[in-house]
Order: C-alpha cells, then structure tokens, then sequence
C-alpha cells in the first residue's frame, strides 16, 4: 500500500510504528512531548504512548545520550533527538568515547542499540548553530554508524530499520525537505539499511549525494539531460560505513565523479569517497572526482546561505569542470 | 563572614506571596520593605526606568511584527520579562561585563547598544557583531549556558588584573534560563567561579519554561538553591518587580566586586509570548496560566506606583508611549532598508591570521560568481 | 515525607571528630553509637568483613607489584580506600546494580568477579571485558564522570520496569572521585536523577585528591552539600570506617529502591598510594599528611575491633592472612601465563552487527601478517 | 646557539620562553602545576611565574576551555593542556562553537587567542581513552588551526609561534616521541608556524607524515633507501590549513604519494590529502594515493596497539603496491 507523505510526517509514522512493535523502545529529548519536538517528528507519540515511553529531558544532551547508555544496558532501545545539529556537540564526549566503544570495549558483551536523530544542514534561514552538517564527524568514529534519508519513503523505513538495528546510530534528517512530499510503501521496505542506491540513472558522470543534497542533484541531472549530458544520480543513505560497490560500478561506466554535500569540503565525506574512488577506479577516471561542498567557514548568517550551500549550478559547474579535464 | 551573611539572606527573605521572593513592588504598585533590600531613586530615575520598560517591549513588539511580515528570520521575544532585564541591566556600573543570552534585549538596551543589533542576527544578515568589549556586553550565545563559562572566565581575568576589592572593582554577571541551569557548562561555571572566587552574578531567569517543558523537568526545587550545594548564596526575587531586581542585582555585583565572590539570583518570571516566533505555546500551556501572569505585569505595576506616588502622570505616560512608537518606527525603517551582506564576505574573519586555503575559496567564488554576470542569473 | 527525613537527616549527623561525618567505629576500634545508623552483624558476618578488606588491599598489592615488575601497562591502586569499597559494595544487594570507575577493585570483588578482569584491562589484553548485566557491575569507566549519567539511565529504566518501591526493588549505585564532582555529567546526573527520581545512590570517594589536585581545586564547601541543591540528601561517612559505609550505603539504597530517589554518599576518605603506578605524589604532598592517615587505616580498625571483642584471634588474622598470599600468588601467576591477544581479534566487536568495510580490512591485514609468516618477521 | 633538547623539554621551554615574553600568558589545565603536568611539559613553570599564571583547574574539560574564552575575552592568551588525546571531547562544543567560531560571528571584534595542547597517538602501552589521534575532529571545523611538531626544534618554535599567533589553535603533541632528543636552534626559528618541510629529498616516492610518525616515515626511508629506492618524506606540520605546495611539487615529480597516520583511515587527513592531490596532480599521479592508517576500530587494547599502528614495514608495503600500480 502506498501513502503519500511528507519526510516529517514519514519519520513520525515510523517511529510510531517502532513503538508499537517493540515496547522497549524510548524516545527522549527536549520538547519531544507535548510540543512533539521543534520540528513534530514526534507529535502525538507521548498522548499516545505516555510520558515513561516519550521523555521530556532536562535541557542537556550529554544528559540525554549518557542516560540513554544506562537505558540501554538495561534492556531498553532509546531513540535520542538532538534538536539542532549544532547542538549534539555537548554530547559529543558521550557519544564517542562511551556510545561508541561500549560494545568493542566489552568484547560484544553490551549491545547499545541506540539512535540519535539530528535534523542536519542549512537552507532554512535560521540563526547560528540551527543549519550545520556534522556528519564527518561521527563517520570518522569507529563503533559508530550514520545514515541519512533523503526521500519519504526512505525517511519511513530507514528509521525503522536503525531502530531494529543493534547497532549504534546517527540518524541524519535532512530538516529543509521535512516538508517534502513522497510515496511511501508502508508495506515492504525497498531497500535494506546500510545500502546506496542509483536515484537516476546515466552514462555521463556519476553525481554522489546523501541527504537534502540528493533533491539537488537530481534537480541538476535534471537540468543537465536538457544539455543533452545524463548525469547518474547515487543517493548514498549510509554515511558509515559506505557501500561503495554501486559507487565503483557506475563511476568505472562514466568515469567522472562529483561528489556534494553541504558540510565543508576539508575533510568531509567528499575526500574520504575522492580517495576511495580513485584508489578504486583509478584507471577508469576521466578526472579527478570533484566535490561541491559548503565551504570551509563557519556556516554563515542565513542571508548568504544560498551562496554558501551547493546548488544545482554549482553541481553542474563541477560537471563542467570534470569534462574540461 | 560576608559569605556566612550572604548565605543566611538567601533564607530570611520575609514571608511573601507565595513562592518567596524579595519583592519591592507589589502587582499593584504599592512600595513594600524588604529587611535587606531598597531603593533610593529620584523621581526621575523613577521615570526613567520607567522609560526603558516601556521602550524596550515597544521595540521587543515591533521586532515580533517584522518577523510576521517576514523581514526576520525568528524572533525571540522578551515579553514579560522586562522588570528582570531593565532591573539587572540598570544594576549594572560602567565598568561591569555582561554575558547575554540570545533573549537579553532589554539588557543589551541598557547597555546603550542599538537596539538594531540583535535584528541583524534574527534577520540573517550577520551573527551579532557589536564589539563585546566597547559595549562591555558579550554576544548573543544561543548553545544553552555556554556563556555562563565564558563569564566565569572574564571575571577570572578581572581578578588576575586587581580589578577587585574597592568601589572601583568590576564585576560579571552572566544571564541563563531555567532550562539552561541543567547544562554541564551551567554547573561547571558554578564550580569555577567558587573555587577561584570570581567576581560573579549569576542571574537566572526563571521564566518557568525551557521552550515547552516546565520548570519541572528541569528541577525539583526552587532553582535558587542551587547555589548552596556549589558554596555560594543564592536567592529568589520577584522577576517582575523592577525595582527589586535592582536591588538584589545591584548588591550581588557590589559584594562581587568586593571580593565577596559569586551569587546566583533567581529571576522569578514568566515568558508571555511564545518561545520564539517559531513556537505555539498553546500546545503545551493553558491559557488561564498566562492569564493569572498578566495580572503581575511589570510595567503596569510601575505605572500604578508612579500614578499612586504622583511621580508621574498621563503626559508623562502618553509622552513616553509617543517615544517608543518613534523608536519603533525608526527601528521597522532600518530594518527594511538594511542591505544584504556582500556574498563574499562569508568568507571574511574566519581567522585573525587569516588562510590561504579561504582566500583560495574566496577567489574561485568570486570567479564563479563573475561567470554568472550578464548571463540573467 | 520520607525524603523530608532523608535531607533533614543530611544535617544531623552527630558531633563527631573533625569533619563532621558518620561513624560507627573509631581509629582504635571501638564500636560508638549513632543516632541514624547501625549495624547488626553476626561475628561470622563481621570477620568476613574483615577477610574482604585484607583479600582486597592485598590483590592491589599484588597488582601494583605486578605493574613495577612491567606485567601491568599502569595500575590505579584502592590503598587506603578498602573500607568505603568494601563497606558499599557488600551494601549492595543481589539486585542492585553498580557503576564504577576504573579504582573499584574492591567493589568488584564485593560482586563476584574474579578479581584477575581488571588486571587483563591494565595489562592491555582486552578493556574490561566482564559481562556487566551478569555481574550487575558496570565496564570500569576511565572517562572522569560519565559512569554517572549512565547509572542514572540504568536507574530510570529501573523504574520503568517497575522495580522500584518494594524490598524487592532494585537500587543502582554509581561510584566516582571528589575530581569527578566537577565534570558536567555528573551534575547533569545529580539533575536527571532528581527530577526522575531515579533509584540512585551516588557514592563519591573524596580520596583529597585529583591526581596532583587538592580538594580546593573542586570545590569551597564539602562535597555532600551539593546534593541539597539539587533537591536530594547529601551526606558525609567515614570512607576508612567499613561499618559506616556499610551502614549509610545500605539504607541509602534501601531508600532508593523502595521509591525515595537519589541520595549523594561522601566517603571521606584518602589515597595512600599514588594516582596510579605513573605518578609521584611527592611532588605535590607531604609525608606527614599521609602518616596521619595511616593512623586511621580501615583494616587496623576493624582487627583492634575484632581483637577486643574478641570476635577473632590470632589464629583467624593467621588464616586470612595466609589465603590473601595465595590469592595474590594465584592472581600472579595467571597473569604471568597470560596469552597475548591474536592481534586479528583487534577488528572483532566493533559493531554487533558488523561492518564489510571492517571485514575486509581484516581480510587485507591477514594477507598482510601471513606475508611475513616465515620470514622471520 | 643550539641545544640537545627531547621534545617534552623543548615544549615546557618553549613554554617557559612565552610566558616571559607575554605576561598575559597562561597556562590552564588538570595536574599542570605543582605536578607540571603528567608528561611534566608544564614543570617548573608554577613555581615560577605563579599560581595566578599556571592554573590548576577544577576537573572539567568543558569549563576549561569555556573559561580560556573569557579569559581570552578579557586579553589573556590562555594555554590550555588537555591531559590525554581522549579527554578532548566533554570540551568539543565550546572548541568547535565557541572558539572556532568566535572571531566569525563577531566580524572581527573578537580574537581568541588560545591553544589547545593536546598530547596524542599511541604506542605507549596505555589503557584507553589515552591513545587517540582526534585531529580530524578539529581539521575539519572552519575556525581552528591545527598544527603538529614531530621534534625538538619544531617543538620549542612552534609551541611559541602558536602562542603568539591571534588564531585559535590545536596544538597536536606527538606523546610517545616526547622522550626523543635532537638538536634545536634556540636562536632563531628554522620556519614559520603554518608550513610543511621536506624532511627528508626523495625521487622515487612521497610519503607524507606529522606528528609521532614522521619518525616512522624517515624510518621506513632509510630501510627503503637500502633496496635502492629513494622516499621523499614530507612533514606536514600544520593540519589545518595544509600548506600543500611543497606536496603538490614533490608528487609531481615523484607520480607517487603515501599519506601516513595514526588516526581511522576513514575521513582521516589522508582523504583529504589524497583527494586534494588527486585533483591537483592528475594527471602525474603514477598511482593513487595510498593511505597507511590505523585502522577503523576503536583504538584497542595494548597489546595489540603495534598491530594497529602503522610502522616501518606497512609504509614499505604501501610503498610496494604503489609500485604494483
Ligand atoms: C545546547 C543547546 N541545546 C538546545 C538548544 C535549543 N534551545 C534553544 S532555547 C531552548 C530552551 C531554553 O530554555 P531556558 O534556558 O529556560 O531559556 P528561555 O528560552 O526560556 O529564555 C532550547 C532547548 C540550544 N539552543 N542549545
Ligand atoms: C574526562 C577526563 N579528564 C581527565 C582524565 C584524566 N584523569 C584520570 S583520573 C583523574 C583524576 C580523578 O580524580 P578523582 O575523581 O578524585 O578520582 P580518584 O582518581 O582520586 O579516585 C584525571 C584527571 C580522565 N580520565 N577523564
Ligand atoms: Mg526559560
Ligand atoms: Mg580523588
């Protein structure tokens, strides 16, 4: 059966869906209750599963993450929202040193299936720290796995899956398509999680994105085709660890490569899929693989965001710039 | 000893409506006595504060209006919590450092900072930039409490420069909320500024939300006793009483600047409005809460004791409207007109030093951009 | 009500030698009474006690030896704290749960680990590896304070589970240093607990030292007063006297499990060895500091008390004696024969569920350690 | 005029030598005066210029660099020491959004001048949490400089130069190679603070290095310089920004490089390297970038810790399947 939902309402109706399945599941953070989160990716969940199910925090996320630890040595599956993605940072002790390690320290003898929800990236005209992406950061921790949703669909099952998961997860939404709209197979997942996937197919190059930036580079595909170039559009969906073999195929086909994504490009993902790939492919490259990223400044004030962010110009200008090789 | 009777204060403030708090001014405008706190203002300084209480919601209100009509990106608004902020900022000598929030607008007034400034941040257009040291008024912090460190730091620093111990003496007050008083750095800040016995005021508004969760989630008791499991005196006073946040504020950043060490005063308020523009307060508060709190309105509670004491009439009040309405105007016309920030300056002041890796950045954008000239983009 | 009992109890506890602080039995053994606390075991009971504290100083003797002889990487040895261990620890019921740090040797042993597991983590053989739901002793925790806010989680989820408010309830008990009260999570604990009202008892080891760090460096007021801030009891024991810590820890948690939340122990107590085998506490204390702690040592006490109540005899310190030295030669000896781990089980457990970018860089590092198999390598 | 100095001495004098040039120096920290810091880099310092300048904090990372900024504020240059690589993080919110970010959002008005030391990488036999390399961490957040010294020279100058210098700045301290020895001009510095230096001319190869394994690249050089091959070794020194002209050069004429470090290969320096000098020198590169890294698991217990870490003979490995390309 499909439904058409919007990526908000998708993620809400698939947490529900996690809560109803498993009583052991736990939502927490601040204003996840009443108000149902800044965002109400869990509206109605605590009128609906009660205030022991759906937790209204104290304001501190080193709280939040470090209680979810002890919460889930105790058998239970917590699923943290961090409001902001420039708000995880107090966390971050937490999430590296004891999130991350719990498991490899003990040898496999605790399991800490806990996620960790974070609408991420720019794009909405907000003030400082409401509009960063702080993926790498996690994706360069070992013991800890990130993935990002980009369509409804996705959005739906993708948070069920990592809640089903015993792994640790960093859940990436992409807060500027909350209000996208989408089919939403409520029957059968498409896809499991940890996997990437072809979003647009083409024999060009091969545009890399994850996130809100998967809308961009399909919208730039789009455009490019009009150019008569048929760019191949892969939505990644898993930042750590990557499934790079649908990346290799397509780029040993079009030999060109563009990676985007909002966070800055020194050390963003970009650099870590630029080395893979050309450690892979590096017969097949036509060019070097390109990224389009944010820059590499604090994100700025929201009136020059747009410049700032990757655009589809900006994606098509790297096009240009991998076929001027 | 000035500790010893510092802390004792904190429990002998006399019985008062309940919750017990310093208050000066009752809600309608009568002049209690508090056996440790009062005022001796002029009629003047009466009407000036007055003044400021009204100004400052006027510009507060015309700021909520522009956000409505788009020309901010999000605003948060100071209703009800003008007394706490005109009190505490007025409290404040010339040389004292404030360390705001991002909802101090009525301090940064006080601090005779334009009251444009904050709008350029809620509209996008920079992320603050008034000189903290000119202004002695630091920038807006928007991650909870981490400001209550970098207070704590400063008033450090004025002790390592002598600046306490005499009338001359700095002090630094650092503003949070409620919510904010559950953040590690909160307590962390406590912890520091006693143990190096730093010249701080804490000052907690207490506007008995962290967005929609009540105090409750927060705390289990009044937050003000805090303050006595980290060795300092704390003390709760009516947040909508301005004259008793003087008071108590006033003597707090005396008795830090006197080597007396830090203080945490308890703000006890209540935010009016919504969180932020953002925010729909009526999915989490009933509306008969917000009701019984209009009653303790600050500024109506000043105006009846001025009307009661004859310090001020109708001219007065209708002049003093008149003021804010101008100033409000000339604030929605700066607004409007404010240009937006040259693209390329996003990637100015990312270091003192600066980076040649960014000043290739800025280089090839500005190419990129020039590519688009006359091409209609 | 009963938590109106706790905290009033937090400031009645008798005059007793300098600082204030519970105690039941003295540095010469002898039994006094307390109005609040007691202790009612058998003589078996009591010189089982005694055979822990003299098993447990004498396996971290064994360790620090083991360490000095380069079998340990480092070692962080309990000396002098095997009373405030030994006194919680055997407080603990069957069903509670207890977080550590990374100095809780003799907890551990209270729990029934084989007391070699700690060895392994200082040895670099593996990072702690006990089953912590078996044991219901958590992973030692070396990160200053974040055991807290995991024990708080643990607690809550206590009460989720509905174990909360018989004897049958479950108490959960995080331990940490006076250096630790200073981090944010703890406080951040101190808060989810209270407004939770998780089954907590934070017990704090104040050995007087952070490493180097004196306890001014943490705080201007004893530690136990913090708790009251946070709207919980706070009190102090004598952390050398086993029957005390006994005592306070056990009704701590008691009240914890059926219902009467958090509760903050301060074992005042002290470090007579250095931070760890790495550190030389000459540098930062003086020797006649630590001989007046000698005089209040936890094992002499309680064998002067044993002794004149002539609950043991020579013969019964004989055999304890003598089954600690074989303890500690059994515990040297399976550390000496401790196989090194297979270098490819450093990809194993970092994930539950796996990784194939981790598989096949197990893969490529087996090619890689076989390319050298007969080389000599 | 020139001193035998070990690294650990070379900093603490170098330390010594800006707190007698700039009274508003400080030094900030857990243990670092009466004890001088557990690696005694601080030692002898409190007993000389005073408690009100050589700090013993309370125990919180978070209130420790919190604190540097208001201090910085109020015109001092804090040094602030973090005890271990691993007790960074309950400080990663004010690092990455406070003083990262401070002279951006002021426009200017505000410079914090404050260095973060921090000692880092393995290899000597510690329990965990006390063998990270968290440099990517900070690498990738705008706003930060990160530098690393891999001798005394560089050690004494470049402790001093970072003092000086107004940016905020994460000073990487190579641990394990703290009790190294070598020769340092106290005179005047061999280089400025943000350059990388060929350390040792090669033909045939680049391998790049900073920090603790700059040792183990000139190391791996010597032994393949035996088997005739000639490896130009590059120490980086500065990690953000990465002065990449020298690398840029020497790959060009080498066609080949080899980046090396302790930290996760996933996202490490290396990507970034690889990928900046994938698309600069593209079309010179004989081979892709290889990277020689420790791997992606939490960093493991002791005895294994020679297996993790990259050494001698996985640089020349790496060097081989270069060579293989
Ligand atoms: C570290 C951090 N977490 C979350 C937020 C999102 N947030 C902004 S304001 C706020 C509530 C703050 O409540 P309080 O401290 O009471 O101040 P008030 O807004 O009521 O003045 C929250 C959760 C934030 N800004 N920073
Ligand atoms: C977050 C963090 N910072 C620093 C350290 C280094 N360190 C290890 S033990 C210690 C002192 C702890 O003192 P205390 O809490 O009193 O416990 P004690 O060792 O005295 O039992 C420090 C600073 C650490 N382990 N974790
Ligand atoms: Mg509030
Ligand atoms: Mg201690």
């Amino acid at each position: 059966m499909a439904e058409t939902l919007t990526i908000g309402k998708a993620l809400n109706t698939g947490l529900r869906r996690a809560m109803e399945r498993d009583p052991k599941v736990l939502i927490m953070g601040e204003d996840v209750g009443k108000l149902g989160g800044v965002f109400r990716i869990t509206d109605g969940l605590q009128k609906d599963f009660g205030d022991e199910r759906v937790i209204d925090t104290p304001l501190a996320e080193s709280g939040i993450i470090g209680t979810a630890v002890g919460l889930a040595i105790r058998g239970y599956r917590p699923v943290c929202e961090i409001q902001f993605d420039g708000f995880v940072y107090p966390a971050y002790d937490q999430i590296v040193s004891q999130v991350a390690k719990m498991h490899y320290r003990s040898q496999g003898k605790v399991s800490l299936p806990i996620v960790i929800r974070i609408p991420f990236g720019g794009g909405i005209g907000a003030v400082e720290h409401h509009s960063e992406s702080p993926e790498a950061y996690f994706a360069h921790t070992a013991g800890l796995k990130v993935v990002s949703c980009s369509n409804p669909d996705d959005a739906y099952w993708m948070i069920q899956q990592s809640i089903e998961s015993d792994d640790p997860i960093i859940f990436m939404e992409p807060k500027r398509r909350y209000w996208e709209k989408g089919q939403v197979n409520v029957d059968t997942a498409s896809a499991p999680l940890h996997v990437s996937r072809v979003a647009r197919t083409g024999t060009d190059a091969t545009v890399l994105a994850y996130g809100p930036m998967v809308r961009t580079a399909l919208d730039a595909a789009t455009a490019a085709a009009e150019d008569g170039r048929e760019l191949e559009v892969i939505d990644l969906r898993t930042l750590s660890p990557l499934d790079m073999g649908p990346v290799y195929e397509s780029v040993r086909r079009t030999g060109r490569a563009i990676v985007v994504h909002e966070a800055p490009g020194n050390l963003g993902l970009g650099s870590e899929i630029a080395a893979r790939i050309t450690e892979e492919c590096f017969y097949s490259l036509e060019a070097p693989v390109l990224r389009v990223t944010g820059f590499d400044t604090p994100y700025p004030a929201a009136r020059v965001e747009e410049e700032y962010l990757p655009d589809l110009d900006r994606v098509l200008d790297a096009v240009d710039r991998s076929f001027g090789f | 000893m000035a500790k010893g009777d510092a802390k004792a204060r904190t429990h002998t403030t006399r019985a008062a409506p309940e919750p017990a708090f310093v208050q000066l001014l009752t809600p309608e405008g009568d002049r209690v006595e508090h056996p440790d706190y009062t005022v001796d203002f002029t009629d003047e300084e009466y009407r000036s504060l007055y003044h400021d209480l009204v100004v400052v919601r006027k510009l507060d209100a015309e700021a909520t209006a522009l956000q409505r009509q788009g020309e901010l990106g999000i605003w948060a608004s100071l209703l009800g919590q003008e007394a706490a902020q005109v009190g505490s900022g007025r409290a404040l000598r010339t040389q004292d450092m404030a360390f705001p929030t991002y909802r101090e607008h009525g301090v940064l007034y006080c601090r005779g900072i334009d009251p444009i400034m904050p709008l350029r941040l809620f509209r996008g257009v920079d992320q603050g930039a008034w000189d903290p040291n000119e202004f002695k008024f630091g920038m807006y912090t928007i991650v909870i409490g981490a400001q209550t460190l970098h207070a704590t730091g400063y008033a450090m620093g004025v002790g390592k420069d002598g600046k306490v111990g005499s009338d001359d003496g700095e002090a630094v007050i650092a503003y949070f909320g409620d919510g904010a008083t559950s953040q590690g750095d909160v307590n962390e800040a406590f912890i520091w500024a006693s143990v190096f016995n730093a010249p701080m005021v804490f000052f907690c508004q207490n506007n008995q939300y962290a967005i929609s969760e009540p105090l409750e989630r927060q705390t289990r008791v009044p937050l003000y006793h805090r303050a006595s499991g980290f060795g300092f005196p704390g003390l709760r006073v009516d947040g909508n009483d301005v004259l008793a946040c003087y008071a108590v504020t006033r003597k707090a950043l005396d008795d830090a600047r006197h080597g007396q060490g830090p203080s945490l005063i308890e703000a006890y308020t209540y935010r009016m409005g919504a969180h932020t523009t953002s925010d729909d307060p009526t999915r989490y508060r009933i509306a008969s809460e917000v009701e019984a709190w209009q009653a303790k309105d600050p500024i109506k509670r000043l105006r009846a004791f001025l009307d009661k004491q004859a310090i001020a009439g109708d001219d007065f009040f209708a002049a003093v409207d008149e003021e804010a309405r101008v100033a409000a105007v000339d604030l929605r016309e700066r607004v409007l007109t404010m240009p937006d920030p040259d693209p390329r300056s996003l990637f100015d002041h990312v270091y003192p030093h600066g980076s040649p890796e960014l000043d290739q950045q800025r280089e090839q954008f500005s190419t990129y951009m020039a590519s688009f000239e006359g091409s209609g983009h």
